[in-house]
């Protein structure tokens, strides 16, 4: 099993340094989309059913917006100038980084063990084992984002209105009423 | 629009495929939507798959299509009504003793398993369900389908168009 | 505790509201805009100093979010609801230069929810979530007029915020990848109980890097001299008054002090940040010919004050810092607000086309006298005592050098503010502002109000306000992770 | 190994967003890291062999509990994915306006402020 994530997760970084370094903008965003749906099969396969169907979902849209909105006949392509000094003190500062992650990773516990069964007082047990009988949900994911945390899921939905009433805002045709002097 | 777009839509075949299609597919969507707490899915995950049921509408008829049909008006209308149904029923919640307490569920526990089990989930659930829905579906209008519209000769070109019901 | 949850439900479902009805009546968002903010403010009023628990759902910590309210909370949340009062007035006139006032006030009432969201919650995924609302509803908001400035700084906030919060939020997998829980008052207790590991380390690193690139300090301060004067004055005020406050240092120093426990390295980083921010920011001011951008600089240097005085976690430090954060909240949304009365006027922000408005606009001239002379720290403003304490607190902690250097950045400020006021308002009317009126009445209203809050503000320097305002908010802090904790299992 | 990768997809998504001139490669690079972040959580609460956290009428309690996964983060994720969303959609409405006016997604172009 850790075998198959691994292998996705190979594919999925292959996927992204083609969508980052493509030429071309069109098939960076297809690679882009390949990530999506790789983490959408990692998410099958790691028990998140869920979390799949609405990842591979919103992947569709993001693909769809992305070409309809930022592709355009005239510039498929990206000529792309590169500073080999920057490039190089990015990349250093980025590894120096990668590192200080890297023993952070360390220390969690081993994949495949999750933290709820270390320790005694984390809500999740509690979810799985109360969650049917208190909320009456069978899906214990919708009991816990609708019920127990369902203040977070107000906040989510605000967010999407904000970043649709944003978008509206910024997308509107006459912005200012009168031209500004100066 | 201009009126030099090509012709609307897309083939005869996508057409058709889609005309059979969207049915089940909405269908399938308010399936998600209200067995939320059963199955995997919600309001989510339906409310995505509905829009993905007008988006695909849009792109096989074209936007005229949509727009006539839907409209934009309507989905903001049905954006901010699927919020505000979300927001009464947490202040349902607040007068009844709590912020998003679970009222119904807590007053008189259903039997689980049925579609009525779960109290003011499912409620949630349909709220969600409404405001996603209409939320992608704007977006899809807004970033996709209106600014982007041919110029005569054949470059792609930003325009800006009048946008109904605008102030 | 049960007025808790309205701070966020109100402005939630006027936001969402306004969109469904702005649309038939057109005063309709003015009136309702004022009408929240007016209410935030006697609600916030209401339960100043009070401390209590508020369990969402009704299930009880750590299980459901929690809203927690303590001395600092209500402080923040009466000065969010001040200032934003104060805003809206003044957007009644002003923001009838652009269109699409409906979405304006949406999206304004938006902000204030996600700051108020942030303030009171008492978890970690939730502070995340409510951060986001009030980022995404600024980014929008810098972007308001979709002129070229502005969608370019928009752009760049965009990204820098983004990959803030995406950081804040890694940290926040780290968090509960470690203990398992998201409740802040549950992850202090197990922190103090477990230890912390490398993980949390690491996610103390991502808050850092993250919450610093919201509240801008140097050196992450890059987009905040482009977001905040091309925002329309009045988000101005309100990015600069509290935003960077409530999304950027308020939600540091609770993480720092009440969950993660403050220790002498943490101490050090504060200080540094601070006075870098402090010095940078004021030396970037001196060169500045556009009115807004010398306020966004000054920004950033006095945020260094606040960061400073609180990194020193003495509790006449972390008074003078909270003092200080409230003061610059009132006299810098003074400030932009003067120059958006300015640019309305007379439509451009260079202060070298500027020159003797005082005769044509006395109530900005007076009331940005009064903002200069408190950021400035001229008694008996506001700024003199809060600057006053900064300096003390860094000489009680044995801090000299921060103390120069305290001392040393108020004199460039006032430097800097004596070239505002000569310039803009004083020396001879040029000849093509001979008919330039002064702001409207409902704009006069709001900057009058804040300077006399200006004024006011000082007499919290006296034992009794001080006690009822201020000292129960130091005390949150000093509480540290014990306190939190018994704050929020107390029932 | 599985986090270690998963971290190492974070790092390409940062490099894109730091290293890019191109405004869509950074919003791809943007979207990379949320993605990144989203499977970090969801492996954090993976158990060996684990079962989605979703009841069944004949399911064992005893049992589901020793064998399923852990559901707040995919409810922590829930939320991830469709905030990441409203972003993207947000962005896309900034470059497009920023498109409309400048005739580039290039950011060196696009300085007309100073600083």
């Amino acid at each position: 099993m850790e075998l198959l994530i691994i292998l996705l997760l190979v594919f999925m970084i292959i996927a992204a340094l083609n969508a980052l370094e493509g030429k071309d903008l069109l098939s960076s965003v297809v690679s882009l989309s390949a990530v999506g749906f790789g983490l959408s099969v990692a998410f099958l396969v790691m028990g998140a059913p869920d979390i799949a169907i609405v990842q591979v979902v919103v992947e569709i849209l993001t693909l769809i917006i992305l070409i309809r909105a930022t592709i355009r006949h005239d510039l498929t392509t990206v000529a792309e100038g590169t500073e080999f000094f920057g490039l190089l003190v990015g990349v250093v500062l980025l590894f120096v980084v990668f590192l200080f992650g890297l023993e952070a990773v360390k220390a969690l516990p081993p994949f495949g063990a999750p933290i709820m069964d270390a320790v005694a007082s984390a809500p999740s047990r509690y979810y799985l084992e109360h969650g049917l009988k208190e909320t009456g949900a069978a899906n214990i994911v919708t009991s816990v984002i609708l019920d127990y945390r369902a203040y977070d899921t107000l906040g989510e939905a605000t967010v999407l209105f904000t970043a649709i009433l944003g978008a509206l805002a910024i997308l509107r045709g006459r912005p200012l009423k009168k031209k500004k002097k100066g | 629009m201009d009126k030099s777009e090509k012709p609307v839509g897309m083939t005869l075949i996508v057409q058709t495929v889609t005309r059979w299609l969207k049915g089940p597919i909405i269908l399938y969507g308010i399936y998600i939507v209200f067995t939320g707490h059963l199955s995997p899915g919600g309001g989510f995950a339906g409310g995505v798959i509905i829009a993905c049921a007008f988006v695909l509408i849009t792109l096989a008829f074209g936007a005229k299509f949509a727009l006539g049909r839907v409209g934009k008006l309507l989905a903001s209308e049905l954006d901010s009504l699927g919020a505000l149904m979300f927001v009464t029923i947490a202040l349902l919640g607040y007068v009844g003793g709590s912020f998003f307490r679970n009222f119904i569920q807590m007053a008189n526990p259903a039997p689980p398993f049925r579609i009525f089990s779960a109290g003011t989930i499912l409620l949630s659930n349909v709220a969600i369900g409404l405001k996603v829905g209409a939320s992608l579906f704007m977006i899809f209008i807004i970033l996709a389908v209106i600014r982007v519209v041919e110029d005569k000769d054949g470059k792609m070109k930003m325009i800006q168009k009048k946008q109904g019901g605008d102030n | 505790m049960n007025r808790l949850p309205l701070f966020v439900a109100v402005p939630l479902f006027l936001a969402f509201l306004i969109p469904v009805l702005g649309r038939k009546w057109k005063t309709l968002p003015d009136i309702l805009g004022n009408l929240a903010t007016f209410f935030l403010l006697l609600l916030s009023l209401s339960i100043l100093g009070i401390s209590g628990v508020y369990a969402v759902g009704g299930w009880p910590p750590p299980l459901g979010i929690v809203m927690v309210s303590d001395g600092l909370t209500t402080l923040m949340l009466l000065i969010v609801a001040l200032i934003s009062f104060a805003v809206t007035l003044y957007s009644i006139d002003y923001m009838e230069l652009y269109t699409s006032k409906t979405r304006y006030y949406s999206l304004f009432l938006l902000m204030i929810a996600g700051m108020n969201g942030v303030i009171i919650t008492g978890d970690l995924f939730n502070l995340f979530v409510f951060l986001e609302i009030a980022s995404i509803a600024s980014y929008a908001l810098v972007a308001f007029g979709c002129q070229h400035e502005e969608l370019e700084a928009s752009f760049k906030y965009l990204v820098l915020g983004t990959l803030a919060s995406t950081f804040i939020l890694l940290g926040i997998a780290f968090m509960y990848g470690t203990y398992g829980t998201l409740n802040l008052a549950h992850l202090a207790r197990l922190i103090s109980e477990n230890g912390s590991t490398a993980a949390t380390k690491c996610a103390l690193g991502l808050f850092f890097v993250g919450f610093s690139l919201k509240a801008a300090l140097v050196p992450f301060h890059a987009w905040l001299p482009d977001a905040h004067p091309s925002a329309p004055a009045p988000i101005s005020a309100m990015l600069s008054g509290l935003l960077i406050k409530s999304i950027g240092i308020y939600a540091l120093i609770r993480l720092l002090f009440n969950v993660f426990g403050f220790t002498p390295l943490i101490s050090h980083i504060l200080i540094t940040l601070g006075i870098l921010s402090m010095v940078v920011g004021v030396f970037l001011a001196i060169g500045q010919w556009d009115y807004k951008r010398l306020l966004a600089y000054h920004s950033i240097s006095q945020i260094g004050y606040v960061t400073l005085a609180i990194g020193l976690g003495t509790p006449l430090g972390i008074l003078a810092g909270l003092f200080h954060l409230v003061n610059h909240s009132v006299f810098k949304s003074l400030l932009f607000l003067n120059a958006g009365s300015v640019e309305y006027n007379l439509g451009t922000r260079d202060m070298k086309k500027m020159g003797g408005l005082q005769e044509k606009m006395p109530v900005t001239n007076a009331t940005s006298l009064v903002g200069a002379f408190s950021i400035s720290g001229l008694p008996p403003f506001n700024g003199f005592w809060s600057k006053l304490l900064i300096i003390l607190a860094c000489v009680q902690a044995k801090n000299i050098p921060a103390a120069v250097w305290a001392v040393l950045v108020s004199i460039i400020t006032l430097s800097s503010f004596t070239k505002v006021q000569r310039y803009v308002y004083y020396g001879k009317l040029k000849e093509e502002w001979k008919d330039v009126k002064e702001a409207p009445q409902t704009m006069r209203i709001a900057m009058v109000m804040l300077a006399v809050c200006c004024v006011l503000m000082g007499l919290l320097i006296l034992p009794g306000p001080r006690n009822a305002v201020l000292t129960p908010a130091v005390n949150a802090l000093l509480a540290g992770r014990e306190g939190y904790f018994n704050l929020t299992f107390s029932r | 190994m599985a986090f270690t990768l998963c971290f190492v997809l974070f790092m390409v998504g940062l490099y894109g967003v730091l290293s890019k001139k191109n405004m869509v490669k950074i919003v791809m690079g943007l979207v990379i890291m949320n993605c990144a972040v989203n499977l970090f959580l969801i492996m954090l609460g993976y158990k060996k062999g684990g079962v989605a956290p979703i009841l069944e009428k004949k399911t064992n309690l005893a049992d589901f509990l020793a064998r399923s996964v852990d559901p707040l983060p995919q409810a922590l994720v829930l939320t991830s994915i469709v905030i990441g969303l409203g972003v993207l959609a947000l962005t896309i409405g900034i470059c497009i306006r920023l498109y409309e006016k400048y005739g580039t997604f290039d950011i060196t172009e696009i300085r007309r402020l100073k600083g």
